[in-house]
């Protein structure tokens, strides 16, 4: 912590800015080591909370990204947080790291993939694009990935639940925001992504029957942080 | 809808394009299983018609679903019901779209029906190259990697006491009035237990041919402090209870207060 | 991998070297993120072996070091190996802080009291107070939270050390000197000795037994007695 004598208005002797933040270079050195040490994405305000006081870790970390813009490692935006990736080019020096994940069915992929589109989406929704019923075990195999949870219960009849992808989805998939899907513009203009189930316009798809977990816990209070 | 046919698909291929479409279709039905319903069903055969999903013939594919359905009858192959219903609808939409229009019909007209079936068709082969894209991308654990040692944060628990000056003074006032009511205890040295008074009662009672007072039980180092002439008279009191119990001896006394006597069993 | 087909002499066609090694930068970038995938440190040979041919790692490395010297991160030897550790002087933003507020027991409060009311005390004494053995721990407790010190050995035989209460507890208790600490008679009239009645322990009951076990070991460091 530097104090700065030479600033103009000096501030009132028990003025905790009397205590000026680290110099931005020392934060982006700071920042860089915490995203470093976690393996999981840290938002700014995580790591601000952990800095001394009056460090402005959004600022430092315009500096950090472009310290490591084409290096090996990457500073990576995730959903609200940050991390550190190798660079995608890199992947074949690390066949030792693979994950080896269990291969996803085609119907398991197509489910994420309007689950990512749609979001928030309900069973019943995604069982009428599919046009088929969709079996609880293949959406608790999203969640138990980690790339879906739910989100809050949609206002409508039955007050349904919804579901959401997660961080860690747009983390494995290497997207900024859900903003970033692949053709998500494109889809949204040609109406594809318009909720346009009515009634009567086609055979009614017949769920199961099945309730989708009737108790989320209530604090899904953070759920917006995904989406804008 | 029929004029948007692609009617030249086939045009060089054919009696050879002919054979690779019959192969085509057996393949299908042979691979029902593989489906995911009716509708990627409908995406498959419509995916034949060699156009862009939102130039399809909903006619055409109307009538390459009900031939399927048929076809696949005809081997004997088992549907599942929502293949039927779907075939049901199918043949319903077929008809509206060729009978002219009642003006007398409720709801929505073929040409809406249809509108929406095509909606449905494109949303769904629409998912489906999402979800390829999205598969395609630069994975984490595959392309991309996460610090292989992350460091541990460390939570540092910090425990901080407090008590306020209340509670320091009730702390205080309960112990300076516990002396009043220190609890009772047990002063092993003054007192006799049942199975010594036993112990010594069972080496009199065969002289116990008379009524004896109990009190003479009692060993003669209990009998002059009274604490300690008190716990020696229970514990021959018991002791004695025990004996009738066992029947060795009987006891008796004749009014309340009065001494109670002992005397052996005659056997 | 960038063929370099300007080098001078040309190899022979089926010389190895004729796929020339990345440029070293690239080199750089490979290292940089293997170390940083890798779950164990890694040697420059390891490294090497993953590589394409005719990478130098070694040589890789200087650059790697030099480019992270001061960094927020370094890159450091740790046995053959080479692996990234947060700087040593950024260590305290891996650890975080958590303050609770617990209350001091019973026990730990009544021999407070004890010391505050009859200091300077021994512990021989402040047991005869209480009625049941006082662990070492305790005190020692009571010492590090710098609400009691050692005052003056007694002049007895043995000259047994005395307890005092300190500036700090003075402060933590609102007290100007431990003069101010109300007598019995004054307890009675606050109504504090009453209370006991009221807190259901009844006046002939003493306590619950539980933290006035007869038998506590004399070196009892266990500090949960501290707190309720």
């Amino acid at each position: 912590m530097t104090e700065t004598s030479t600033e103009p208005d000096a501030p009132e002797p028990d003025d905790p800015s009397l205590f000026l933040a680290p110099p931005l270079a020392e934060q982006e050195r700071m920042i860089e080591a915490m995203l470093f040490a976690s393996a999981a994405p840290l938002s700014t305000a995580e790591m601000e909370a952990r800095m001394p006081h009056g460090c402005d870790a959004a600022e430092a970390m315009v500096l950090l990204r472009k310290r490591f813009d084409g290096r090996g490692v990457q500073v990576t935006r995730i959903g609200n947080g940050w991390a550190f990736r190798t660079a995608p080019d890199l992947g074949f020096l690390m066949s030792r790291e693979k994950v080896e994940t269990r291969k996803l069915s085609r119907a398991a992929m197509e489910t994420l993939a309007i689950i990512a589109y749609h979001q928030p989406v309900t069973r019943a929704e995604i069982e009428e694009i599919r046009g088929v019923s969709v079996s609880r075990g293949m959406i608790d195999q999203l969640i138990e990935l980690e790339w879906v949870r739910f989100g809050r219960r949609k206002m409508t009849p039955g007050r349904p639940v919804t579901f959401v992808v997660t961080e860690g989805f747009l983390d494995h998939f290497g997207l900024e925001t859900t903003r970033d899907l692949p053709g998500l513009k494109e889809l949204r203009e040609a109406g594809l992504l318009e909720a346009r189930a009515v009634e009567g316009l086609g055979p009614l798809i017949q769920g199961d029957g099945e309730d989708d977990a009737p108790d989320i816990p209530a604090d899904d209070s953070n759920q917006d942080e995904l989406f804008e | 809808m029929n004029d948007e046919q692609p009617a030249a698909a086939n045009a060089n291929d054919g009696d050879w394009g002919a054979i690779r479409d019959r192969q085509a279709s057996e393949a299908l039905i042979v691979d029902l299983d593989g489906f995911e319903g009716p509708l990627d069903l409908l995406l498959t055969l419509g995916r034949t018609q060699k156009v862009d999903l939102t130039k399809i013939s909903i006619l055409e594919l109307a009538e390459q679903y009900l031939s399927f359905i048929e076809e696949a009858r005809k081997l004997r192959i088992e549907l599942a019901a929502d293949y039927l219903v779907m075939a049901a609808w199918l043949a319903f939409l077929k008809s509206r779209l060729l009978l002219p229009p009642d003006p007398s019909d409720e709801g929505p007209s073929g040409e809406e029906l249809a509108a929406h079936l095509a909606f449905q068709l494109e949303r769904l082969g629409a998912m489906r190259e999402a979800a390829a894209k999205l598969f395609a991308r630069d994975r984490l654990g595959r392309d991309r990697f996460v610090r292989g040692a992350p460091e541990a944060l460390t939570t540092a628990r910090q425990i901080e006491l407090t008590g306020s000056l209340i509670e320091l003074m009730q702390a205080y006032a309960r112990l300076r009035t516990r002396d009043d009511f220190r609890p009772y205890s047990l002063d092993r040295d003054n007192v006799l237990t049942m199975e010594e008074a036993l112990d010594s009662m069972r080496g009199l009672i065969g002289y116990a041919g008379d009524w004896t007072d109990l009190t003479s039980y009692i060993p003669a180092e209990w009998r002059t402090d009274p604490g300690r002439r008190r716990a020696a008279t229970a514990a021959t009191f018991a002791a004695a209870l025990e004996l009738v119990k066992a029947g060795r001896v009987m006891l008796r006394q004749d009014e309340t207060f009065a001494p109670i006597e002992l005397r052996r069993t005659d056997d």
